[in-house]
């Protein structure tokens, strides 16, 4: 055991699973010498070969679609998007396609694929280097959406997802790539699709988070319990399909929740978990749901003024919990 | 889900006459006779289709007719029910002849649960077949051609010796889609073939609204893979190029872009009305190029199709056609936990 | 004044704002000669000819992004996409050009073009002929989103749409399209882009819908007030900027809200007003936030037992409000 | 919004001696060394650009380092600011010669609230001009060519006589964006100018990784529009290669797909690092392609430019370069408001 960062980690698990299954290969954007723009395949190309690693052409499309294609062909194609803003133009693949063909075969095509993406702002990225796409995905059934927030969880759901029959649309919070750090064990383990995690246990109230959000959540409850304010924290992990019983089991112990994402706030994420406590878990209500989350404007603006007022960060947060907590 | 169910349909032995001509334009009697019958047959079944339209027993058919001669051609050269073939919605007569039931087919059209392609699920005309390596048609056009360089990328990099055909109508061919899997196809030599069945139209826009060249082949160049353009209404020229692009495909020596000119014998879909945008003059003269009555007289005028073994066809073809509708037209509905799922593969 | 359907409504409003302003014109697949495949542009080839009602290649991408193009330039373009299905291909263009190009030009660029589509399911059209998309785009700031539900509305609010100077994507409930008949006044009006509509007031519940949904609420309500519910129901309208002051009156006013959409429920249009109403309107709250919505499958099935199976209708609303109503 | 600031700024009225010749390769000496100047200027900014960020006083810079003869050959053929332009972020150059001044550019850079492009709200060398109709650069590679496919279907619709001008680099062409642009610059014959600046990488891959072509003009086939490949290095050799395209696109006779084969003389960004993809041998063999030097060496030997006449150029980029750097650093951020929006407008 050791301590790695959340992209090391990621890579660890590509790295294992190419040499654990031959049907694994990488394909995208500078994967192969250049090992990624963020050097998630650092070294991956030399160890094994042009076969394994593919260089693509600059067409985020046929990735994808080249991905399904050699799914349903056999292979587990692991696609790097260069940037979740730039997965846009393979909307349609992904959508229509990747997420709808187990479906409308009546089960007898398969589509293992995973798409990774380097998501979020506060990096400098302007509008263009900065987005959270996971609402708009985790609207599509069939599609699985996973966001790791430390480096363990990132090696084990990364490795989960390149063995799950389905395509898994893998985000990483790109701002934590190198600032998120934690134990990661050598060798094989996964963590499965599917469960949230309580990663704090607390009385006051609930928060749900992913990806970076949870880790600045979880410097803003360290913060506000100083303060004798109790924060249960979930973080979801798995967005689609989501964990239902554990954000619904926290809500009953707290009755008070706050959701944070950096997403625009208005049909973000957080839309949804406030819809299904306001349903399912409204006899235990003893306050306003209340979202934390990007402002409704058309990205993250790139100056850096512009910039912090846009992104949620550890104070944003803990306001809020101090919000929440006195109500 | 079910596989294929071949349950009532008879094969295709043929009993040619002693005295008859062994061969034709370099091919054997035996499978040109194949290939007339395929045509046929699916031609049987079009109509079908389009009758039971009119009866209002089904709610939509999207038709081939015009395009049987191509894609029989095309069908034949590949090793049928190995090779991948990533159909369009036109390929009525090619997905037959690659292990697709005339019944398979009508389940489909009624959106009966024993419909192999979809249990239901999918609009008829959207095929697949995991035993026969169909793979699965999608509606939004020209998504399968990518998808099909990923199929051929697979091949080759698993070191397989099975070929990819995809199919798409040359206004499709204006997607995005298929830039980008010519490109791939171009890069890694990808055992591939992208069948361009130009039938003149997309839905009612004539090609030169459509682009501004005459060959949807000339776009081969542009990605550094073979271009071909056989006419689709000879099915023995359209397999011979066929026979010729899989080869060299197969061979590991690249992808070919292979248009089929033929024609559109039906509007678009039994949705459409195409007296807008075609004349009747225009409709005359189509007819005429209707492939079908064209292969059955060459053959003929060969003496390797008699009267009577024409007869003969059709006669069994109607029998198999019967037999599908009456057995689909019976068949039970999907049970509603079938629309549920399952959305995710275990 | 003469009563028209949805489709003569819409074709109306496009007939007048195309004599009324030459820098509108129309492109997309099949709209000149052959009118549209539903018809919606039927007798505009004849009457303004090859410059203004142009056949587009079959590629959407391009003709959301030469409209986005065309906008630039000083004209107004509508474009038609065929089914709001077949609009993914052009996601990107619409989300990261199209609704961005305002904010990110600070306000020197403006981008006026209407994106028109029929969505929505019920009429035999399977997956891809049945998708409801307000959702997704709903979730882009700079895209005005805005859904019709009857023929005075359409006409109006269509030619609001070609007036802005935004993106507008303009759905239309193509199940309506000839079974929604209503009083269309002859000649120039709008409906304003914004506010919602209180379409029948009550006191028990409030039912929130938009387009096809909508038509069925009216429907419900008009089946359940025979046995002594008061349904207030509001039409959405515009999804985006929504009005949620009309939205958040109308609860305080019943304390009970059902949300009724077609599109899949997790992460649909109802999350968000769920999540206001639970938020902004917690101290109203009377009972659960309902929502009644398309199951998530990927897509509304073919076979008619299948799609009945998806397909919120009259008696699937009805059954929902008399369960609220007795909360 | 603002405008474009031009306070500070010199203009480029030129002072040539008597003696020197006043013409070359066909062209005045006036517009050639206009023509240096615009290069020259374009390179000091770009190099102060990465000096500020090594400096770490910008967060992040893209050059246009050896595409500078191809952008100022093209952009003088334009009617500059007049021409509609969609550039793409290698375009430095090219928007200087079009109208953005130097302290417009360092205010992108330092995202400060007189930013004309954006406010700040866009990454630096994300341009655009309302006035000058210089169109907003997005990240998306590609997006813009179909959009200028639409600024050119306007231009037309509307009768006007301004053609439009768009850029990108090679490895963009394979997006859909491109491939679906130039089907509409075929069939509608538009006054379009595509621009590909081929400088043989897409950040780490190189072309043949990305295409199976030699020439990117080889994909005009495909369109029906003409293609043409010039040397990008040469700054005279292409104008008049555009100036020829620009003509026929403004006389309605359509479309061309323009390359300029060019050098990427620097890492793809600052946020790059070539060495694992470049050789050192090979940044050695592309610094001898520079097209600057080589220009300067060639009007020099012509006479058309003197020693003295250079080193005032350089005074007077730098001049202008400090101005523009100093300025904008010293200028205020937006507010943290203007964040806010407005989001749509009125
Ligand atoms: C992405 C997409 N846009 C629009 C449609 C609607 N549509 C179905 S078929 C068709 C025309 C196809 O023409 P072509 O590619 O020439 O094939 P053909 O039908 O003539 O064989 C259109 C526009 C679609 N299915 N998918
Ligand atoms: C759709 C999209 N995918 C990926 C990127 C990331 N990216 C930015 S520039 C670039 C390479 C572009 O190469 P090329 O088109 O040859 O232009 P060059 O930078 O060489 O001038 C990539 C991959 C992007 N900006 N947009
Ligand atoms: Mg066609
Ligand atoms: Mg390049």
């Amino acid at each position: 055991m050791s301590e790695k960062t959340l992209i090391e980690a990621i890579r660890e698990a590509m790295d294992e699973e190419l040499a654990r299954n031959s049907e694994v290969f990488i394909t995208g954007e500078d994967v192969g010498p250049r090992g990624g723009v963020f050097r998630a395949t650092l070294g991956l190309f030399a160890k094994y070969g042009p076969t394994r690693i593919i260089d693509s052409p600059l067409a985020e499309l046929s990735i994808v679609a080249v991905g399904i294609g050699a799914a349903m062909n056999g292979l587990r194609p692991i696609c790097e998007i260069q940037f979740a803003d730039f997965i846009q133009p393979a909307y349609n693949q992904i959508v229509n396609e990747a997420a709808r063909i187990y479906y409308r075969t009546g089960g007898t095509f398969t589509v293992p694929m995973v798409i990774r993406a380097p998501y979020g702002g506060g990096i400098g990225g302007g509008l263009y280097h900065s987005q959270s796409i996971e609402a708009t995905y985790s609207h599509v059934p069939g599609l699985k959406v996973v966001i790791p927030s430390n480096p363990y969880d990132a090696k084990g759901l990364l490795k989960s997802a390149i063995r799950d029959n389905n395509p898994v649309l893998f985000l990483e919070a790109k701002k934590g790539y190198r600032l998120i750090k934690g134990e990661v064990p050598e060798g094989d383990y996964t963590v499965p699709i599917g469960p949230a995690n309580v990663t704090r246990e607390g009385t006051d109230l609930t928060v749900y988070a992913y990806g970076m959000m949870h880790f600045y959540c979880q410097q803003a409850a360290e913060e506000v319990g100083k303060e004798g304010i109790s924060v249960e924290l979930v973080d979801l992990r798995t967005l689609n399909p989501l964990d239902k019983d554990t954000v619904l089991n926290s809500f009953k112990k707290t009755g008070k929740a706050l959701i944070v994402y950096e997403d625009n706030r208005f049909l973000g994420y957080g839309a949804e978990i406030a819809a299904i406590l306001a349903d399912e878990g409204f006899n235990y209500m003893d306050a306003p749901i209340m979202r934390l989350a990007g402002p409704d404007v058309p990205g993250v603006p790139y100056s850096h003024p512009l910039q912090d007022w846009f992104m949620p960060g550890p104070k944003k947060i803990a306001d809020a919990m101090r919000k929440l907590a006195a109500y | 889900m079910r596989g294929s169910i071949s349950q009532g349909e008879t094969s295709m032995v043929m009993t040619v006459a002693e005295t008859a001509p062994r061969t034709l334009d370099g091919l054997p009697a035996e499978l040109l006779l194949d290939m007339y019958y395929a045509m046929l047959r699916a031609r049987r079944l079009d109509e079908r289709c389009w009758l039971l339209h009119r009866q209002g027993k089904i709610a939509f058919h999207i038709s081939g007719m015009g395009h049987e001669a191509a894609q029989i051609g095309i069908a034949f050269a590949m090793r049928r029910g190995e090779d991948h073939f990533l159909p369009y919605y036109r390929d009525l007569a090619m997905v037959l002849a690659c292990g697709l039931t005339s019944l398979d087919v009508m389940l489909g059209v009624f959106g009966k649960k024993d419909d192999p392609s979809s249990g239901g699920r999918q609009m008829p005309e959207h095929f697949s077949l995991r035993s026969k390596n169909i793979y699965s048609v999608s509606s939004p056009v020209a998504t399968q051609v990518p998808q099909a360089a990923g199929v051929a990328l697979a091949e080759k990099l698993k070191g397989g010796d099975r070929v990819a055909v995809t199919c798409l109508g040359e206004g499709s061919t204006n997607q995005g889609d298929f830039h980008e899997a010519l490109t791939w196809a171009g890069v890694h030599q990808l055992p591939l073939i992208v069948v361009v069945e130009n039938n003149g139209y997309a839905i009612s826009v004539p090609m030169v609204q459509e682009m501004a060249i005459l060959h949807v082949s000339d776009r081969a160049g542009a990605y550094g893979v073979r271009g071909v353009t056989v006419d689709g209404l000879d099915p023995i020229a359209t397999y011979k190029a066929a026979k010729e692009s899989i080869d060299i495909a197969r061979a590991g020596r690249g992808a070919t872009l292979f248009e089929v000119r033929v024609v559109r014998l039906t509007p678009h879909s039994s949705d459409d009305d195409d007296t807008t945008y075609r004349s009747k003059e225009d409709k005359v003269t189509l007819k005429a190029s209707d492939p079908l009555p064209k292969f059955r007289e060459h053959l003929m005028q060969a003496g390797i199709l008699t009267d009577q073994q024409d007869t003969e066809f059709g006669a069994k073809a109607m029998a198999e056609v019967d037999y599908a509708h009456q057995t689909a037209e019976a068949a039970p509905y999907p049970d509603v936990e079938w629309g549920a799922g399952p959305v995710y593969a275990p």
